[in-house]
């Protein structure tokens, strides 16, 4: 095995044993849970190789089928692409040990399906990670869109309209970057991402440059749910079965905005005048702001817990688009470091939240009450991922929210300091608040005496507190290993240009 | 306004692809039957792949199947040949809007079986309910 | 100074942390639970006074644990003053455990394992903060000590306690987002560095404006000091059980947000700077307006956790007065009152836990007679009253003295009559418990024939505190001795 | 072909003689210009998909023209699921093999290695090896498509 081509194999695994699981699971469903976790270990082993050997060597860029570029599909594993590919590989994995759980009661019957569906998003989101090519990101954000739409739909109540709505808005925003890229083509006759950044520079900017800059910005940003385009996103999340929202409520919106920092450094640069506009900086920075605050005063009115989180990664994309167009190094780094620590802590409350439902059904706020006593661990891991949403140290998220917070007094980005510091509050509002629920027992419970006894632990199955466990300690492992973090990958991520 | 109109007739093809856009865009927002909003979406898509494909034709372009023996003979002129690359993005953008309309599809009629109804505003109000 | 890199501030800091899982482990056997609460509050100690000496030749330790930022570390270091606040706390844990156990017995407190595992968190948290070597490292464990006391407050979970854990962590996780993170990094943007330094590292980084706003949101962000209009957590928070109270609500947590204002004030603003820029009026107006208004709402109070609390929130702002006076006697009473202070409001709250236990009465109004049934009880709690009213021969007197030779030092002679006039409010909240406790006649006529003495293992730990007040006043020099190598720097 | 024995009054539209006559006819040569148009993709137009899309319109014609369990009867579901499973891992498993045999993802020249026939063919070669991977794989997707969504999402309970 050449180790040029491990990160191949990390994407390729899971896209053939996709296949795999699909015949072997009509045949045996025991055989889908095994075999899902064997892929994703593999995925994941091969993407950590890539990562250390891109730490100790440096990126490189890989042409597919060894047709050159600008002809050829070249991927680029850089520092920040395989940061990102350990990334999803890693929640992925973590995810799945969990999932496999929860659908095994969820979705008895078609789990090898669900599965299916399962492991081809994972190989698209490896590949959107890695690709180094504009029009491929067009095809592989629908790959991972159209089996997301599959795995919400495979949800509970109004899953199936939430995952149309999913489908026509996630459609508007694959068209709109669709036509960017047109624009793209036509202006400079290549798509091929590095070809671009060399050629776009000598183009005289004009309208058309912007009108393509434009659509494919705004195509993501609705992909990421960013403010104001955020509508499909808290009912497809919230009714998609427990076992697809650990793995796409952390990874989907977070590679989006990867792949918006792609666009806007790989192929455009940071001279270019749309992103070196103060004015624009201004809005972009204001709007996301903006939906900081309305983000969590919406969160604050929601009476379920997983719907009170998909509000919070509303808020979460404002952090990460805000940060990126605060157009500097800080607010870069914040940026990018909050992409993968946003990705843990998403990852941490949805195997809560998974763990949680498992026995209890609805998430609703006044169903929660005792829950500390019955599930001590689940709890103290939730504690944990609140605490990183909140920003204390040394929880990862405080680590990055202080690189956001210095990119925006940097910036002089008031509004947005305002807004992040408005929402560390309303975070510590909204999980205290949960947390308190939580702990208190009810009165029926206060009427039997000290009914201490009367309650038994009653904790989910060991294999959905094994990845909640590790991802909480990831919380606090990251936090701590943010300064090598940093100083190793992320530095190489932020373009010369700030 | 002459120079207007002859400037819309030189570049009809983006024009007519501007205009069935703007038609699926409206479909897609404004009608509140899901199928119109599927259609509405397929015209958005096809508007696109017309743009695409519009842009890599030129006038009294060969198509770009080459013989191999007269390539290697005479040469190729590139200026002659219509640029294929666009019909061959366009081919796999195809198929992305197949799939799409598929999982639409597939979803719409799971949701005519749960509501009875294909209209956004009665299905909002079942849900409500 | 030269600091020695070693591993023991690690320890200190981290064998109440990884003591709590045998606490967890040994859930079903309350006696060996409790023998590891209080080994390792004697190795806590133990490891702290063994760290002393060093400390008291000029030296010290440090570690880095991992730089997280560029500049800033999570690192901890030894020097005299987070010794002298490490040494203290330590010390008082020691008796808080023993007097826990007989308290918790006595009442047949349930979640007991919780209890003691969130203490040792929560003692962590204290070691952690006096021995931080940086605003980042502090506020790590400044934040851990808000959250692992959430549990102790509301142990009770019954509707008072969730409204007041409510508050308690509204006020104290609220404005330490809100002020001290802002300031932080306010902090770091300016000087490219969070780690303390003897003479502060703001000098000459900010004007007057910026420092003035850091000043004001450093005192209110750390509101575990319950500056006014920040102070409201501290009653509330009196719902925990009494060993709580005394030890976090009267040592622990407050002196944590005290402790950290001051290292504000030396280590990141500098005296120097404040004193230029003449802003040491801004910490002693609100010290000032904090000590007297509290004072005459304690008055106020029947229930006698609530005015103690009050107590306590006044007698903090004392150091804060103390090191806004910016002169060195102001400043040796500032943190002279610190453990002054500690002794003697433990013995208070051991006292009226020792009360509750024996007499199961919380209002001052109800406990007529008490004293004669508990004359140890009440001897103590006699002793500590007087220590911290401010009188010789008790460890209260040397506090109050040098707040005001140090007030007439900087020819602020408001600031003298503020301690007097606040003193003999003191006075006049605590002289009427003793009063009734002794002389006024029980109202009913079964004045509580049956009610004893509070069990010995509460017994002894306050008479060892009410000693220690006593103790104190003749022998200070360990604690002097340190507060001048702080003020000296 | 045998004929579907329900009564006529149950379909929806009566059998159409002309139309099942018709399209029994047509079948064959759709199904056997789909395989030209994939055969050919490598060196002109045509390939994978377009010719998949053909061979999997012949099955979706005789659902129409007849009934589903008619197309049924000529290309089963398990037969379909494996279909487009092993599509996929031709296409995929090419790839793989590639990098296997110490080349890039895809890079054809490598499998020379196994099958000597020199690296240029072998580049051409791949691309029809791929190519009838992806055939396979939309032929069947084309084919349960329809079948899916015409029977409302019932494959698997059976019609």
């Amino acid at each position: 095995m050449s180790a040029t081509n491990l990160h191949m194999y990390a994407l390729a695994t899971p896209l053939i044993g996709a296949f795999a699981v699909m015949v072997v699971g009509r045949f045996s469903r025991r055989a889908v849970a095994p075999m899902v976790l064997g892929i994703l270990s593999f995925s994941f082993a091969a993407a950590l190789a890539v990562f250390l050997q891109v730490l100790s060597g440096g990126g490189f860029r890989y042409v597919v089928g060894n047709w050159l570029a600008p002809y050829g599909i070249e991927l680029s594993v850089d520092h920040l692409g395989s940061l990102m590919q350990l990334l999803v590989s890693g929640v992925a994995l973590t995810a799945s040990v969990s999932a496999v759980k929860s659908v095994a009661k969820d979705l008895e019957e078609r789990q090898h399906l669900f599965f299916t569906l399962y492991l081809i998003l994972i190989a698209g989101l490896h590949g959107l990670v890695l690709t180094a090519d504009a029009f491929n990101v067009y095809v592989l954000l629908e790959i991972a869109s159209i089996t997301a739409y599959g795995l919400i739909a495979l949800g509970r109540g109004r899953a199936v309209v939430s995952s149309f709505n999913y489908v026509i808005m996630g459609s508007t925003g694959a068209c709109f970057y669709l036509l960017g890229i047109g624009y793209l083509y036509i202006l400079t006759g290549t798509l091929n991402m590095a070809d671009l950044a060399r050629i776009i520079p000598t183009l005289e900017s004009g309208a058309a440059l912007a009108t393509a800059f434009a659509f494919c910005i705004v195509g993501l940003w609705i992909k990421m749910a960013f403010f104001p385009l955020h509508v499909w996103l808290p009912n497809a999340y919230s009714d998609m079965p427990d076992g697809a929202a650990v793995l796409v409520a952390p990874l989907m919106t977070k590679v989006t905005i990867y792949l918006m920092i792609r666009f806007m450094f790989s192929i455009f640069s940071p001279a270019y005048e749309f992103i070196q506009h103060a004015g624009v900086q201004q809005i972009v920075v204001g709007v996301a702001a903006l939906g900081i605050v309305c983000a969590s005063a919406m969160a604050i009115a929601q009476k379920n817990l997983r719907r009170m989180l998909t509000y919070l990664i509303i808020a979460e994309v404002g952090y990460m688009v805000g940060g990126v167009w605060l157009a500097n190094a800080q607010g870069m780094t914040g940026a990018i470091l909050h992409i993968v620590n946003d990705a843990l802590m998403t990852l941490c409350l949805f195997l809560a939240v998974s763990a949680i439902a498992y026995h209890e059904g609805a998430l609703d706020f006044d169903r929660l009450r005792g829950l500390f006593r019955r599930m001590p661990v689940t709890m103290a891991a939730l504690v944990v991922a609140a605490l990183s949403m909140i920003g204390v140290p040394p929880t990862c998220g405080f680590f990055s929210k202080w690189y956001l917070l210095l990119g925006g007094i940097e910036a002089g980005q008031w509004l947005y300091v305002g807004a992040l510091i408005f929402s560390s509050l309303v975070n510590a509002v909204l999980f205290f608040r949960v947390i308190e629920i939580a702990y208190f027992r009810t009165p029926d419970e206060v009427a039997h005496g000290s009914g201490h006894e009367a309650l038994q632990v009653r904790e989910a199955p060991a294999a959905m507190l094994q990845p909640l466990v590790l991802a909480a300690a990831a919380l606090i492992g990251v936090g701590l290993a943010t300064g090598p973090l940093v100083q190793h990958v992320i530095r190489f991520a932020v373009p010369v240009g700030f | 306004m002459e120079a207007i109109l002859s400037e819309i007739i030189a570049k009809y093809n983006y024009w007519i692809y501007v205009v069935l856009m703007m038609v699926g865009f409206y479909a897609m927002i404004g009608k509140n039957n899901l199928v119109k909003k599927l259609l509405g979406m397929n015209i958005f898509q096809t508007a696109i792949i017309l743009m695409f494909i519009s842009s890599g034709v030129k006038k009294g372009g060969l198509i770009p199947v080459l013989d191999k023996q007269a390539a290697l003979e005479h040469g190729v002129n590139s200026a002659l040949i219509n640029n294929p690359v666009p019909h061959v993005l366009m081919l796999t953008a195809i198929v992305v809007s197949v799939s799409v309309t598929g999982v639409a599809l597939a979803l719409m009629q799971r949701i005519y079986r749960r509501y009875g109804t294909l209209e956004e505003n009665e299905i909002l109000e079942k849900i409500d309910r | 100074m030269n600091l020695e890199p070693s591993y023991w501030p690690l320890a200190a800091v981290l064998i109440s942390l990884l003591g709590v899982v045998p606490i967890l482990l040994s859930d079903r056997r309350p006696n060996l639970r409790e023998a590891w609460t209080v080994l390792i509050s004697l190795g806590k100690f133990t490891i702290i006074a063994a760290l002393l000496p060093a400390v008291l030749e000029g030296g010290g330790y440090r570690i880095t644990l991992a730089e997280v930022l560029p500049g800033v570390a999570i690192a901890l270091r030894v020097d005299a003053m987070g010794m002298y606040f490490a040494l203290v706390a330590s010390f008082l844990w020691i008796l808080t455990s023993i007097y826990s156990i007989g308290y918790m017995r006595a009442l047949d407190e349930h979640d007991q394992t919780r209890y003691y595992a969130s203490f040792a968190v929560a003692m962590s948290a204290t070691v952690g903060v006096a021995f931080s070597a940086n605003l980042l490292t502090l506020y790590l464990f400044y934040e851990m000590l808000s959250l692992s006391t959430y549990p102790l407050v509301t142990h009770k979970q019954d509707a008072e306690a969730r409204s007041a854990g409510r508050k308690y962590l509204t006020y104290l996780l609220g404005t330490s987002v809100a002020f001290t993170l802002p300031a932080m990094i306010l902090i770091y943007t300016l000087t490219g560095t969070l780690d303390f330094t003897a003479g502060g590292i703001l000098a000459g980084k900010a004007d007057a404006s910026t420092v003035s706003l850091l000043l004001v949101l450093l005192v209110f962000g750390f509101a575990k000091a319950a500056v006014m209009p920040f102070h409201g957590w501290l009653p509330a928070a009196m719902v925990a059980p009494t060993p709580v109270s005394s030890f976090l609500h009267g040592v622990a947590v407050v002196k944590v947000g005290v402790f950290s204002i001051l290292r504000m004030v030396f280590f990141v603003f500098g005296t120097g700077l404040l004193a230029d820029l003449n802003l040491g009026v801004v910490l002693t107006t609100l010290a000032s307006i904090t000590v007297l208004v509290a004072s005459l709402v304690a008055l106020t109070q029947d229930n006698l956790k609530r005015r103690l609390a009050y107590s306590t929130i006044g007698q903090l702002s004392y150091m804060i007065l103390g090191a806004g006076m910016l002169t060195a006697a102001g400043m040796t009473g500032g943190l002279l009152h610190l453990s002054m202070h500690a002794f003697g409001k433990i013995t208070l709250f051991l006292c009226a836990g020792a009360i509750y236990i024996a007499a199961h009465k919380s209002n001052i109004s109800e406990m007529d007679g008490l004293g004669r049934r508990m004359p140890v009880t009440y001897g103590a709690f006699f002793l500590a009253s007087l220590s911290i009213i401010g009188m010789p021969p008790l460890g209260g007197f040397l506090s109050k003295w040098s707040l005001v030779v140090g007030a007439i030092d900087g020819g602020q002679l408001l600031l003298v009559a503020v301690v007097l006039v606040s003193s003999m409010l003191n006075a006049a909240y605590f002289f009427p418990i003793v009063y009734r406790g002794f002389f006024a006649r029980a109202a009913d006529g079964n004045g509580g024939e049956e009610i004893r003495e509070a069990p010995l293992l509460c017994l002894i730990p306050l008479s060892i505190t009410a000693l220690f007040c006593l103790a104190l006043f003749l022998w200070p020099s360990v604690l002097l001795q340190l507060i001048q190598m702080v003020v000296s720097s | 072909m045998k004929k579907d024995h329900s009564l006529p009054q149950d379909r929806p539209i009566g059998p159409s003689l002309i139309i099942e006559v018709a399209v029994r006819i047509m079948i064959p040569f759709i199904q056997l210009f789909g395989l030209y148009v994939i055969a050919h993709g490598h060196y002109s137009p045509g390939g994978g998909f377009q010719g998949g899309v053909v061979l999997g319109a012949s099955f979706i014609l005789m659902a129409i023209a007849f009934d589903l369990k008619t197309s049924l009867r000529f290309f089963s579901l398990r037969a379909n699921a494996v279909m487009a499973s092993s599509g996929v891992f031709i296409y995929s498993g090419t790839g793989v093999l590639c990098a296997l045999m110490g080349g890039l993802f895809l890079d054809y020249s490598a499998l020379d290695a196994i099958i000597p026939l020199g690296p240029v063919e072998w580049r051409s070669m791949g691309v029809f090896v791929v190519e009838l991977g992806v055939g396979l794989a939309v032929t069947s997707i084309m084919a349960s498509l329809f079948w899916d969504l015409s029977s409302g999402g019932d494959m698997d309970k059976g019609l």
